[in-house]
């Protein structure tokens, strides 16, 4: 991983005078340079940094031009380059071929700004529905939205399950209501006998434009909105978007709210892990896994309906601390269910280790190289189980996690066995997070008053979701609701992987390849 | 004959699940109740793998505009003596995503609801109460 | 098994369960697909039903046939040919449901049960060799000494045969929820469902009748005071409800296959076995049996 | 396939699990006869305490899904509930400046019309809603 | 209960009536009081960060929790108004009493006899409460006072010592509760910030409902810190970060490291608050235990128990040796100087008072009013019956001595013929000098003027009468038989009525 000041050089180097560069603003550093030349700048990155990866595109309504941030993954933090593309004319040109992980930012940034990549790759409906009204960009804010609600009504109920029967191949839909799968989201598979060759993902059934309700709640009011983007990873996203607000404030939250804070995002973390490979479990066809893991994850929900006062949306962070305390008879408990949590771990680790049928199923299946992984800047277990380290509790750590020692697991063979066993080690080390926050719990505040109007600033923030890094970026303007929230969440830049991984697989892999991706597609449409 | 028919419907009640744009919250509730701890098929209560075998359509989520097709034609499939009980806030009303440009809300707008389980997300027992009413009101109808 | 109560409210403790569900079944309202092949997807399950409940009664159970002097030499064979149709009907209806889960699913059941109908019969000769005899009463009434005890290996691998060919855990690829919806039941519902089920259900107590049969000495048990024919039976069940639990405890403990393990599996590793184990039995029995029996 | 077992390092610890699970007794709560203990934490359907209410109107504007609606009731306004749009979450609880509204451990809300889902501010009546 | 002033948006009437006009004692009451956070306590004066009556239809709330607004007073009086002793000067009462540290180390570091700093300390560890609200010195600069939420019982140990300035104690409170999540507080603080507690528990505030017990401590006044400082710097270059501790005894005495220096009090005189110009509550009549040094007598401080938490509280520490006591009767001496003083400032902040409303139009808190109350309620029900008479000739130190055994500080002078001819108070008996005291005879510094009320008229005459006559009680006398005294009533048999209304 390059070092910052090095970037910095070779922008400087590159662009001479037209690239100014703003140190510590928006991550680490913000470049400022004008739209043609972002092909060539990030190509030269990409040159001299093989490790760099692209974790989100933001785009921003700036009333004559459309701002778009373009915040690159280094080892030391996020880099951010910022241009400006005029509302009339918004045509910028496509790194997806030298990033290949941009291709789902793009398409984003496409639908809801309506921004033009040159030489795009398949620049087609990624997050609205197919009948959206082409020219009606919802992000902007001269977008009325008003008749939407009203056209609706007129929604032309196009069926789009296209039989194409081009050459040999069967086109089978894994539809938005499948057993399998959880949530709503299409996946049109071309299989040629059992092996598949080609699978387009279709998402946005779970599209709910959180993004756009946030400009129009308080900031109090949001942090229960973000809270419900996913069910699974609640804490996370109301700790990134409370920490940003937080930036922004400059409020220093007392230590024994950030301690209660990691461990509830612990909690959740192991919560979303136990319920995962629970429904790995289910996919490749053990009930009795499935049964006895989603049991052991019971005492995971009554810690934090205990703490929390709900079992599953711990809407317990709030700005500027958290809103409830640990009490004295809390902790006694929860080291009991620690004790019991672990020994059901041992058990399950030896069980993954040396159940033949388990192995049969997920060894060396959709196999992501440690390289393709970089290429398509996918995060979180998946990315550490091919041999990449990236993990924001270690890279620029937040809340406690600073103070509290914990061991980063990665693997490098990249399959999908390797994938649960990485979620499984990381279930060992939330559990030793805990114990080490509870044990000593710091004395004193967990909460400081914080006024409702937040001064204007920009700021990104990263957190580690238990799918990966999520990303915040959050633009207040001086009043009390904010100017801009973009959430990009961890699955968002997995989904490409699946692609990677599916082809040239048999069909009957299908399921136990997208369940060990985790996708949580209510956080990828948001 | 037809004491007979509604003690075998009420006794097996097979449930299908269709998430129509939720967070999956009210999802992992849905699914936990098949797990040890709750276990619904104490009432004869069993996931059914398509829309053709199950009788009562559990619902969840916010029902956004692309989904709202599908949740129709699932409804249609399913053979007649059929119910819907819509869990959470967001099925039954749009919860805190009403209002927003590509989201319908609650599922009365497409589909006729028997049951309503408020909650964000409804304990696993609410749900389970919410069925045993389903059960019942079809007990006295 | 899985920690859990199961149904418990429906009748005493439960037992009615599958009752309730066969006639919540039949009531349904009936669809049949647009473009589905009308009368094979009528009549198959129906079909299938009874070819099984046919099957079922070359079983001695209490000593005698239930249809009485059915028993003729070779009627095992005739047997498991019966089984054999019935997949082969499931794999009809399958077929006939032409939704794109059905056909494949159907194409599964079609080649499972082929490929593991030949281990079958292997591992059934070697009792039969032992008792002499085709006729599934006689193996019963010779086996003095339970045949699982002079050919244990026959009987483990007969057990595994059969849980592929019953389509359970950890070879139930056919109607495997995860990858095809429903398998070869997607498209039926109301009526013609609860007989796929109750085919289902009614395969699996011959499977295991089976097994007691062959291996654990079919009715035939010590015998303490009054007619026979009462503590036969309650031996028969006895011994049933064992292999039941036994394949329902094998079932729990594997993840299911993939298709093509499944198939590479039988081929290269059950078939080699069944054959070896025949030769194993053949050889025993010609020449170490004679002196112990 | 019988055989590949044999080979491996160790027996899968499943095996014994589920003996001793098949033999120890289930895990399931009888919920519906047996009432499950709630922490006293949890956050299940509002009291509206209507002689604390000093009519501010600030747990409606709080309310992140806008659940709650003043409405007149003899002459003051009072908040009335959706409990169908309402998520739980609280913040009028923690915003009202007097703890007129207070949490309960009541989650069974089931109901098969919508008009029970909504909490109407009865005059001196301690806990509100007509269900 | 919606209060008096239906006010739409309490904010506009707290600003100019309050803030504006200089009354504010900095204790951030508004602040934590505001649901929606809009108050904020900046260095010396509140401000709003956003306009609160958007979106809401109306809130009461910062205006009424203000001590120095008229809402709610007599509500929170309610409150100490079940003691059985109504005295003028010092309020309602159960027992007043001397008491000292029962650890010679505390007394030591401490100027009076360090009972707050030990009840604290017992209280918090024997769990009677789990979190005091004290304020302590700065670190570099020791005279500005910092209020802080003392969990353990060392925080309460650094806060030893009374401080000049207004602490924003209220504001700690808040902080305790909703930062700190505690549920039994005790709070301490001066007169005006324990009435801002007070109010809060009389609006239902639900900050209230984790107040455990409240400490009151005497005031004479706070000064306001920068023009006192810059005063002192100027005056006397002593730069603040340098001053070590402040004593006002006669005189205001500034410890340095090289030294003393002592300011004659009337120099400080104008850095007084404006509104403790106008405050009667010198012995912060509203707490539960109110504590203040026991001058003249050196290491014991006067501890004055009011409400029934704060006997128990205080008995239970004495039995664990926590508080030695004395009883006051025997320390007559004490009791006079509390009276006068309590009177003394109590007389000349309702002088003040009055000057103001003529003057500038601004009314600060008067209690007593004409209201419907007092018309409606008769004197017979609300004298004080059993009346204790001073004979000609007793002198005046065996009147100190009486004093304290009847604790009402003003008796009437009765002649031979048990006729009352005048009325002898505390004060004018704390006048004579030390030495002629047994000498000369009550009679002398009797007040002649006697201004009678009949038993059957209504409280509101005897209120009319003593605000025309400007004084605190008058001789309820039979109708019949002018010479037979019947009753007194005091300005607190009055304020009383009001408060049983609650």
């Amino acid at each position: 991983m390059l070092a910052i000041n090095e970037i910095l050089f070779n922008i400087q180097e590159l662009l001479g005078d037209n690239a100014q560069i703003k140190k510590f603003f928006l991550g680490k550093a913000t470049i400022v340079i004008n739209a043609k030349s972002i092909k060539d700048v990030v190509a030269r990155l990409v040159k001299n940094d093989s490790t760099l990866g692209l974790s989100a595109i933001t785009g921003i309504d700036l009333d004559k031009t459309i701002g778009l941030l373009y915040h690159l993954r280094t080892s030391e933090g996020i880099v951010t380059i910022k241009t400006e593309v005029s509302k009339g004319k918004p045509i910028i040109s496509s790194i997806t071929n030298i990033i290949p992980g941009a291709n789902f930012h793009e398409r984003e940034a496409a639908d809801l700004f309506g921004i033009i990549f040159k030489d795009h790759p398949n620049l087609k409906r990624l997050v609205l529905p197919d009948n959206w009204p082409n020219d009606l960009y919802p992000l902007r804010k001269d977008a009325n939205l008003e008749d939407i609600s009203k056209s609706r009504d007129n929604f032309s109920y196009k069926i789009d399950g296209s039989q194409s029967q081009e050459d040999s191949l069967v086109n089978i839909i894994v539809g938005p209501q499948h057993p399998a799968l959880l949530e709503p989201e299409k996946f049109s598979l071309k299989v040629d006998g059992e092996i598949v060759k080609y699978v387009e993902p279709r998402i946005g059934y779970v599209h709910r434009g959180v993004e756009k309700a946030a400009e129009k709640k308080t900031y109090l009011q949001d942090v229960y909105l973000v809270e419900r983007i996913c069910g699974i990873c609640n804490a996370c996203h109301a700790s990134a978007f409370v920490e940003s607000v937080e930036k922004i404030l400059g409020t220093q939250v007392p230590d024994r709210g950030k301690y209660i804070r990691t461990v509830i995002l612990e909690l959740n973390r192991l919560h979303s892990h136990l319920l995962l490979l629970g429904h790995a479990g289910l996919e490749i066809g053990y009930e009795t896994l499935f049964q006895y893991l989603w049991r052991d994850r019971e005492p995971v929900m009554d810690l934090t309906e205990m703490l929390t006062g709900n079992r599953v949306i711990a809407s317990s962070l709030t700005i500027g601390g958290v809103r409830r305390d640990i009490k004295e008879t809390h902790i006694p408990i929860i080291k009991k269910q620690m004790i019991y949590l672990r020994e059901r771990m041992i058990f399950y680790k030896d069980l993954f280790e040396n159940e033949p049928s388990i192995k049969l199923r997920t060894k060396n299946v959709g196999v992501l190289s440690t390289q393709d992984a970089i290429k398509l800047c996918v995060v979180g277990p998946v990315a550490r189980a091919s041999g990449v380290p990236i993990d924001v509790r270690k890279d620029d750590p937040y809340e406690a996690y600073g103070e509290i020692p914990f061991k980063l697991v990665t693997r490098n063979d990249g399959d999908a066995y390797s994938r649960l066993m990485v979620r499984l080690e990381e279930l060992f080390e939330s559990i030793n997070i805990i114990d080490y926050a509870i044990d000593n719990l710091p004395k004193g505040p967990y909460r400081i008053k914080v006024p409702r109007v937040v001064s204007a600033g920009e700021v990104v923030n990263r957190v580690e979701a238990p799918r990966g890094e999520l990303l915040y970026y959050l633009k207040s303007n001086g009043s009390a609701y904010p100017e801009r929230v973009k959430v990009r969440t961890p699955t968002f830049s997995n989904i490409p992987a699946f692609q990677k991984t599916i082809i040239g697989e048999n069909m009957a892999d299908v399921p136990a390849n997208i369940v060990s991706l985790d996708p949580c597609f209510s956080c990828t449409d948001r | 004959m037809r004491s007979i028919t509604t003690w075998a419907r009420i006794k097996s009640p097979w449930v299908i699940h269709f998430n129509s744009g939720a967070c999956n919250g009210c999802d992992i509730e849905v699914i936990a109740l098949l797990t040890p701890r709750y276990d619904v098929e104490r009432f004869g209560i069993k996931l059914a793998p398509s829309p053709r075998h199950a009788d009562v359509l559990l619902t969840t989520g916010v029902v956004t505009a692309q989904c709202a097709e599908r949740l129709k034609r699932i409804y249609d499939q399913m053979p007649e003596p059929k119910f819907v009980v819509a869990i959470g806030a967001c099925a039954c009303s749009g919860g805190v995503f009403k209002g927003n440009y590509s989201v319908v809300g609650g599922v009365e707008n497409i589909i006729p609801v028997n049951i309503y389980i408020p909650g964000c997300p409804p304990k696993p027992e609410a749900i389970i109460d919410g069925v045993v009413k389903l059960l019942n009101s079809l007990k006295e109808a | 098994m899985q920690n859990r109560v199961g149904p418990s409210l429906t009748g005493p403790s439960g037992i009615l369960q599958p009752l309730a569900d066969f006639i919540k079944l039949i009531t349904k309202e009936d669809i049949i697909p647009r473009d589905a092949k009308k009368t094979v997807f009528r009549f198959a399950p129906i079909l299938a039903f009874s070819v099984i409940v046919f099957g079922m009664c070359f079983f001695p159970i209490d000593g005698t046939n239930i249809i009485p002097n059915s028993a003729f030499s070779g009627d095992l064979i005739f047997d498991l040919a019966l089984l054999t149709i019935v997949n082969f009907l499931m794999f009809l209806s399958g077929w006939a449901s032409a939704s794109p889960y059905g056909s494949i699913g159907a194409a599964r059941v079609l080649v499972q049960f082929l490929g593991y109908d030949i281990p079958l019969f292997l591992l059934a000769l070697s009792p039969a060799f032992l008792a002499q005899s085709l006729s599934i009463s006689e193996i019963a009434t010779a086996q003095n000494i339970p045949f699982v005890i002079l050919a244990p290996w026959a009987f483990i691998l007969f057990l595994i045969a059969m849980q592929a060919e019953l389509e359970k855990d950890p070879f139930d690829t056919p109607n495997a929820e995860s990858e095809l919806v429903g398998g070869l039941e997607t498209e039926y519902c109301g009526g013609r469902l609860a007989f796929l089920h109750l085919t289902r259900d009614v395969q699996i107590i011959f499977g295991a009748a089976i097994v007691v049969e062959l291996f654990l000495g079919g009715p035939y048990g010590p015998v303490f005071f009054g007619f026979p024919t009462f503590w036969y039976t309650l031996w028969f069940i006895l011994k049933l409800l064992g292999v039941i639990v036994l394949s329902e405890y094998l079932a729990s403990l594997f993840a299911r296959l993939r298709i093509d393990q499944v198939l590479t599996g039988n081929w290269k590793i059950l078939l080699p076995l069944s054959i070896l184990s025949l030769i194993l039995t053949v050889a025993l029995a010609t020449w170490i049996y004679p002196w112990v029996m | 396939m019988g055989d590949v077992k044999l080979v491996k390092k160790r027996i899968s610890p499943m095996i014994k699990e589920v003996l001793t699970r098949f033999f120890s007794k289930p895990v399931t709560e009888k919920y519906p006869f047996v009432t499950t203990e709630v922490p006293e934490g949890f956050r299940g359907k509002q009291l509206f305490n209507i002689d604390l209410c000093i009519s501010c109107g600030l747990c409606s504007r709080d309310c992140p899904s806008n659940a709650i609606e003043m409405v007149e009731v003899d002459g003051k306004r009072r908040p009335l509930f959706h409990l169908d749009l309402c998520i739980f979450c609280y913040q009028c609880a923690e915003s009202c400046p007097r703890n007129a509204i207070k949490s309960s451990v009541f989650f069974e809300l089931a109901s098969n019309d919508k008009k029970d889902l909504i909490l109407k501010p009865e005059a001196n009546n301690k806990t509100g809603g007509s269900d | 209960m919606v209060s008096e002033t239906e006010s739409l948006i309490a904010y506009t009437f707290l600003k100019n009536k309050i803030i504006d006009s200089g009354f504010c004692t900095l204790c951030g009451a508004c602040e934590i009081a505001c649901p929606l956070g809009a108050l904020q306590l900046k260095a010396e004066k509140v401000e709003r960060l956003t306009d609160c009556s958007k979106g809401l239809d109306l809130c009461p709330i910062c205006y009424e929790i203000c001590p120095h607004s008229e809402a709610l007073l007599l509500r929170s009086l309610s409150f100490v108004a079940d003691a059985p002793v109504k005295n003028e000067a010092v309020g309602y009462y159960r027992k007043i009493v001397l008491a000292q540290a029962g650890d010679p180390q505390l007394r030591a570091q401490s100027m009076g006899g360090a009972v707050v700093t030990s009840l604290l300390k017992y209280g918090i560890e024997s769990g009677f409460f789990d979190s005091a609200i004290v304020t302590q010195a700065e670190s570099q600069n020791p005279s500005k006072p910092v209020p802080k939420v003392a969990i353990v019982p060392d925080d309460i140990l650094s806060a030893i010592g009374s401080k000049f300035f207004p602490s924003s104690v209220a504001k700690a409170y808040g902080s305790a509760v909703y930062d700190y999540g505690q549920k039994n507080i005790a709070f301490v603080g001066v007169p005006c910030h324990v009435l801002a507690v007070r109010k809060l528990e009389a609006w239902q505030h639900k900050i209230s409902s984790n107040l455990k017990i409240i400490f009151g401590l005497f005031c004479f006044g706070t000064f306001s810190l920068n023009s006192m400082l810059t005063y002192i710097t100027k005056r006397y270059n002593i730069l603040p970060s340098d001053i070590l501790r402040m004593r006002l005894s006669s005189k205001f005495v500034i410890q340095t490291r090289d030294g003393e220096t002592e300011i004659p009090l009337p120099e400080i005189d104008d850095h007084i608050l404006p509104s403790c110009r106008v405050c009667t509550d010198f012995t912060a009549e509203l707490a539960d235990i109110s504590i203040g040094s026991g001058y003249p007598l050196e290491g014991w401080s006067t501890v004055i128990i009011r409400t029934k938490t704060g006997e128990d509280f205080f008995y239970e520490a004495v039995e664990k040796g926590i508080v030695n006591t004395w009883v006051i009767e025997e320390e007559p001496k004490v009791f006079e100087r509390l009276m006068v003083a309590a009177m003394e400032k109590r007389t000349n902040a309702l002088k003040k008072a009055k000057e103001m409303e003529r003057t500038s139009g601004l009314h600060p808190i008067l209690l007593l009013r004409e209201s419907s109350v007092l018309s409606n309620s008769r004197i017979d029900e609300i004298m004080t019956r059993s009346v204790k008479t001073v004979s000609l000739d007793t002198s005046v130190s065996q009147f100190l001595v009486l004093v304290p055994k009847f604790r009402h500080i003003a008796y009437p002078l009765v002649n031979k013929k048990n006729v009352p001819i005048g009325w002898v108070t505390l004060e004018e008996a704390a006048k004579v000098e030390k030495h002629l005291r047994a000498k000369t005879s009550v009679n002398k510094i009797a007040i002649r003027k006697l201004v009678t009320v009949y038993a059957d008229e209504t409280a509101l005459v005897a209120f009319k009468k003593m605000s025309s006559h400007n004084i605190g009680r008058v001789l309820v006398i039979d109708r019949t038989n002018p010479d037979m005294v019947l009753g007194i009533v005091t300005k607190m048999d009055l304020m009383h009525t009001l408060t049983k209304q609650f």
